[in-house]
């Protein structure tokens, strides 16, 4: 099983993904972002956007109940049912829903983080959390049955609460869930960069000694992006590909070898196990 | 420092001033026992435990 | 099966149908709208809502693309997951899709519909349409499963591309679909009232003669309302109960023999049926 | 009538006359056969039967 993470970015060509994908044999599952989208309803309908950097360096997005509207509405509204819409052109049998949708991703609201604000160190409580449990059964019945899960933010918390969490964190537990096999991640850039200015420094391999190094270096939401990408690693997924999503053919581009092979496995040839002729539309 | 009150550490049970310009939320160390406090409200004046939270929360 | 639309007004207590819903034994499938919402958002973003009349009297919004993307941010996303929300807090396992998701609900766009503008007659055709078919062996697995699906626009067209459609006639396709036994629609309004201003107006039966001699009289909104109200009883439901979606106990108080009964079958009571002690809360 | 240019009736092949004010999507009727025609586009004049649909249509 492919589970195939399609950043938030206005640059992805969600179209050429979908086109991909419908050429691909092995089951799949998407979980998307949508911060491109978030942030331009954000601003046009006048609400600011706060982030708070906990004490040890991790900034994130505070989320209170407007944050958590935005998130119903451009996550799981217009960035999931475009999604959805495009895999049906190019028959894929896509069904979105949320971490709420049947309980499918479970967490636990922050009990409060440490955060240092005009001086202060205080506890910020939010509506967003960590996930802990995925719902695998209904995955698998939907899989099962032929069509392919389309994920997002929001999670369910233990109060049944809307909570907003980190797309990387729910990516590792839904592969270490799900047994992946390949995790691909689509983002806005050829792969990890050394330096994001510099198109000319993308890295080919990392090793999960590479990354523990970075890690220890960065900060804010990079150090985030690394530590979900070792608990990535550590979920057990054989291969994990960071390629960029704004090719004209991202997806087929990835298993070409495009991109940054992350993990010890990076020799493995993707390209003949998931290259098909294009699948014939599947009706519902 | 100039203490509006008092409130007990919910831990040693010992009185804890409460400087003037505290807010809610904040983190206080108790001048007793040493345990990390959250200001959970100024009035009336209430301390508890400050939680402990794995450091990368949420989005 | 019990199936139940919720109207999309601002003023519909959905915290009290999720209780009620808790409360209910049989399975049931929730249709929702989200006009007010809709509106809202539409204000806020500075976009204006076109509405066109048939030259035999229909009207109805017209459907672009920007009108898509509010269907997907206000009904898909923000309504559809806060009714999720509601129901999980209250035992009940929702699963929120719309009719692109597994392609639920199927439909044909419109060919071009005439009206009248500026003195003249022109075909107008945009993102709307009819629905056809239903994905039933979805809704089926879903429900064998535990779940209860809440529903909404958009539905796919014949070009899988996402379309409006009207509810009323989404609702009458999927009881005759799922063979419903009750149909409850939650409105803002005690029921069916001769005169909306006047709330001693409210007719306890409404057959089906009565129905289709208001429609001979009715104008507009109204008219495509009882257009679909007919529909609805030739869909086969045996009961199909209109009420105040506002009250405090809007589904038990229904249930109860509140609000307008539709059809011959008006003196079947129904509350023994369906109260139940409290639902234990399902787990994923 | 001030005529801009004519288009074939798609019905009956005979030539149709188009008002200078006549706008796309607009339905005129082929004086010939009577069919009811939908006026697809000025430049180049292209005239369609005019689709039958019915009444009630999308929200």
């Amino acid at each position: 099983m492919i589970l195939i993470k399609i950043g938030g970015g206005a640059g992805i060509n969600l179209k050429g993904i979908a086109a991909d994908l419908g050429q691909l044999r092995a089951p799949f599952i998407i979980i998307h972002g949508a911060n491109a989208a978030r942030d331009d309803l954000a601003e046009r309908l006048g609400l600011s956007k706060r982030v708070v950097t906990s004490v040890s360096g991790y900034s994130s997005v505070f989320s209170d109940p407007d944050a958590i509207d935005l998130l119903m509405m451009a996550y799981a509204g217009l960035r999931n049912k475009r999604i959805v819409e495009l895999c049906q052109q190019h028959g894929i049998n896509a069904v979105g829903l949320t971490g709420l949708d049947g309980r499918l991703i479970q967490g636990r609201r922050n009990r409060g983080v440490r955060v240092r604000e005009e001086g202060r160190t205080k506890i910020v409580r939010d509506l967003s959390g960590k996930p802990e449990r995925i719902n695998v059964s209904l995955l698998q019945t939907l899989m099962d049955a032929g069509y392919a899960p389309v994920l997002t933010v929001p999670i369910i918390d233990e109060t049944a609460s809307a909570i907003n969490s980190e797309n990387d964190d729910i990516t590792a537990l839904v592969a270490r869930e799900t047994g992946a096999d390949l995790v691909l991640q689509l983002i806005e850039a050829p792969g990890f960069m050394r330096d994001v200015r510099d198109p000319s420094s993308l890295i080919p391999h990392l090793s999960p000694e590479d990354i523990s190094d970075w890690e220890m270096r960065a900060e804010g939401r990079i150090k985030r992006k690394l530590h979900a990408l070792r608990k990535l690693l550590e979920s057990g997924a054989r291969s994990v590909v960071i390629a960029d999503g704004r090719r004209e053919r991202p997806v087929l581009d990835a298993l070409d070898g495009l991109g940054t092979r992350v993990g010890d496995d990076h020799s493995r040839d993707l390209r003949g196990i998931l290259r098909q002729p294009p699948v014939a539309a599947t009706t519902g | 420092m100039i203490a509006v009150g008092t409130a007990a550490c919910p831990v040693c049970d010992s009185p804890v001033s409460l400087a003037a310009d505290l807010t809610e939320s904040e983190i206080i160390r108790c001048p007793d026992c040493g345990s990390e406090l959250e200001v959970r409200s100024m009035e009336p004046a209430e301390l508890v435990e400050a939680p402990v939270e794995e450091e990368d929360w949420g989005q």
